[in-house]
């Protein structure tokens, strides 16, 4: 998933850095074919280079180096309401049929079944970032036809990127639809982990492995503790 | 510490501590559950853990935020359960909205205009998101109301006596905040000469005219950290998950290193390696000049 | 500063040079009259001497300001001579209407809110003050459009060559010019190493995200000063009055030190006493710890 | 008119200090009995404590070795709308019977005899700050029945600083009446420089002259290239 997230990433754009796989991704990018990436933290850290894996989006490790730090207010109305944001990360408890994320409650939101932390900037990053890149393992509860709770609207979806193939939102229909297959993985794979009748694109792309190269980095540079890497 | 809060603190108060990841002041909020404050309105961006702690100690009538969770690990569980079972009224918003809360509330101007929540369920969650049309363009677009804190905390680097304050690092939302506030308490790493503010203006964040009381608290922000002092506790914040998940863990967790201490300094001393572990290595930056 | 302004700069574009009494780019100014550009929007809060200038050069089409005065000596006699006569359009505002504008734009916002106004007479002059009604309280507050200048040109003591630029002293309202601008030059006093803007990220005003272009100009903001570099020409602003009573004088000052020389270099090669009477004298602040 | 505006200056308060005379009297009231005056100029500039007297109000000398430096967007937001400023000081070509100020034209706005600089920060000053003072010299011109063009209104005017006695506002009518005369000046010459029937109070308050120290300090220290000084 962190290297097809990478991939997605085009050299020289301006990107809203969520914590774990997207920073993984991104910085995976920056060492391969992206070295001119701008990381833009939420927490106000522009340019990052951090020199150890952020655990938290506000990690000392990402302010030391970097380019430019700022106040959240001019992380909200300068960068991203400004529309400086090319590609934003997003993940999610749910994802639904029209690429909208949940991350407030599962069930009523007067008497929650989980309470779930909500929003943070994730509402303000969909309707603002140029390009959303959702990054999140299928399950059915996790991809329902309709979220409990839209905290995050699906319109500027370009990507799902999932553990088993990645889905496109379709222009026309605002529908998520499978785009390409991770090799060894079966349409109806995809299919068992989504809560709706899924199309697909034909014909179907297929993902490439993580090369030798990108597979060194992850593991032995960028994370070697295993943080965020399960494989 | 004691005297600051029991002096600026009081039963049925907005509070606001702010400081994101960064320069959290657990000094202030531990002394806030020592004194047994009641039926507080907490406001913050992230809860984060000393919000999971005041709510667990039972200070917390109401909560306004935008994202309570344990940041990269998982969830604040006594503020789970305080929501999931309907003891703690809640007032949620993105983390625009309360930023936008803060700068409507610092400059004194009943509400805040942004482009966000449009397509979103969050209006219907809370009420107090409304719209307003643009004169010019005809435009609708959202609103937050201003926030005005009783009081604001902050932790900082540095500040001198009057409470000329420096911070560098993250800045997050603390300046809205302390100049939002009815009276602010600035919590430092170390009390400078006022020769030291005056050599580099342009780093004050908050002046004195805003500032209450000066608090001298050396780590008064851990697990939290200081850049330039010490580093972030992610050990600390880790462990919190397995604390916080169970009521009578998070009960023993308060009784040892809350009420059992008196100051901060009491804290520090019961856990004598903390400071070796995550005391800041050294990257210092170059003066400029401020000649004419 | 030649290809900049020839590629960032067109007949007819909505102007800014920002930098309020501090940091005002006159090379960009200057260069902006050689290359003969018409029909300009100028906007700044304080037109100075620099649009003073580029008004008798017959650049600007209309002023939008809200303070035109030579700040402690008197009047800016081609700006009044242009409003006198009817010749210049203006469009109006106090500082703070201006800042809100900038702010605006910075935002990408149809509109600031603002307290102010009432019991003036500037919204009479000016129809684009207008006012909404705040949807808590049901108050009326007053507003400005957004300002989105097409260029922005500000001058910066420090910047990499991505653009990434840092400033202290006097700050202005050249970062929120900057964000609310289509393109941006940044003329500064010296190019540094990228490893400079690192080392130091608290001092980066504006991002290179928002820079179209770098222009290296040493002494490219005099008369006005740069913090650390060198001294406000105070005589020049005291004499200015003189020369801009009288159109020939003014004329010839053009002539001699705007038309007269090709680059900033030559305009300091024709004033050789000019460095050593105001080169800055030296208080550096001390580098504080980024480490962790 | 130095000595006199320093003297209404409370030690503590926080001021916004305009060029000229103004600045001269804080730096007085800072030298002998308000060393604790906050001097905020629009600038940006927080507790300068200047080591030259400055020309403009951006001067270098206010902004090394001063407490803050902020950007001006902070200055009009969160110190003088946020009602941080406790006294204002302004001037104007104009002051009327109200103590309202034009500093914007003479004659009418689309053709003015006489175009003013405009309001700068004067607007706002007026309107925020908790007490305004007003520094001007005495004649009809200046003082009329009612300005040309209201710049900035006289609701918070407190005191109009002259060189020949001190008008206050009256709280009751908003009427600028005679308050206090300088040793020598009679009722007569006051109204002899304003343009309309000036009422004054009973008694009048008698202005003391300058002490030793304090024009010692004026001459010597604060202006001694006579910039600001005319007598």
């Amino acid at each position: 998933m962190a290297t097809v997230a990478a991939r997605e990433l085009v050299d020289g754009e301006v990107v809203f850095v969520g914590i774990g796989l997207p920073n993984l991704a991104c910085n995976l990018a920056r060492r391969t074919h992206a070295p001119n990436l701008v990381l833009i933290y939420e927490s106000g850290a522009v340019g990052a280079t951090p020199s150890r894996l952020p655990v938290s989006i506000g990690d000392p490790a990402l302010v030391t180096g970097s380019l430019m730090v700022c106040g959240m207010a001019d992380v909200f109305q300068l960068f991203l309401q400004n529309g400086r944001i090319e590609v934003g990360f997003l993940g999610g408890a749910q994802v639904d049929r029209q690429g909208n994320i949940n991350t407030t409650v599962i069930g009523s939101y007067e008497k929650p079944t989980v309470r779930l932390p909500g929003s943070g900037g994730a509402a303000e990053i969909a309707i603002h970032a140029q390009r959303i890149l959702i990054v999140a393992k299928l399950s059915p509860r996790v991809f329902p036809e309709r979220v409990d709770f839209l905290t995050s609207p699906g319109q500027r979806v370009a990507k799902v990127i999932t553990d088993k193939g990645v889905l496109e939102r379709d222009p026309r229909t605002g529908e998520l639809v499978l785009a390409a297959l991770y090799p060894g993985v079966a349409v109806a794979d995809v299919q068992a982990g989504v809560g709706w009748p899924l199309r697909a694109n034909a014909p179907l792309a297929r993902l490439e492995p993580p090369t030798t190269i990108e597979l060194q980095l992850l593991r032995d540079v960028l994370d070697p503790k295993r943080l965020y890497l399960k494989s | 510490m004691r005297d600051a809060v029991a002096r600026l603190v009081r039963d049925g108060d907005v509070v606001v501590i702010e400081g994101f990841t960064h320069l959290i002041s657990f000094a202030a909020g531990h002394e806030i559950i020592r004194q047994r404050r009641r039926d507080l309105t907490l406001c913050r961006l992230t809860p984060d853990l000393i919000y999971d702690q005041m709510i667990a100690a039972g200070c917390a009538k109401k909560l306004v935020f935008s994202w309570a969770g344990n940041p990269g690990v998982g969830s604040l569980f006594a503020f789970r359960r305080a929501v999931e079972s309907g003891q703690l009224e809640i007032e949620e918003y993105s983390h625009f909205g309360m930023v936008a809360r803060f700068l409507a509330g610092a400059a004194r101007l009943p509400f805040w205009t942004l482009r966000d929540y449009t397509g979103t369920d969050l209006p219907r969650a809370n009420p107090r998101i409304k719209s307003v049309t643009c004169p010019y363009t005809g435009e609708e677009l959202a609103t937050v109301p201003a926030l005005n804190p009783d009081v604001t905390i902050v932790h900082a680097q540095r500040a001198d006596a009057q409470g000329n304050t420096q911070v560098w690092g993250l800045l997050g939302v603390q300046k809205e905040a302390a100049f939002a506030s009815e009276r602010v308490i600035v919590v430092v790493e170390e009390l400078v000469d006022e020769r030291v503010i005056r050599s580099d203006p342009n780093r004050t964040l908050i002046p004195a005219a805003v500032v209450s009381a000066v608090v001298v608290e050396p780590w008064g922000a851990h697990p939290s950290y200081a850049q330039g002092y010490y580093d972030r506790d992610n050990d600390f914040y880790v462990g919190w998950e397995a604390i916080s998940k169970e009521r009578t863990q998070l009960a023993d967790y308060l009784d040892e290193f809350v009420y059992g201490v008196q100051t901060r300094a009491e804290y520090m001393q019961k856990q004598p390696r903390l400071a070796e572990r995550l005391r800041a290595g050294e990257q210092f930056s170059t003066g400029v000049n401020y000649g004419f």
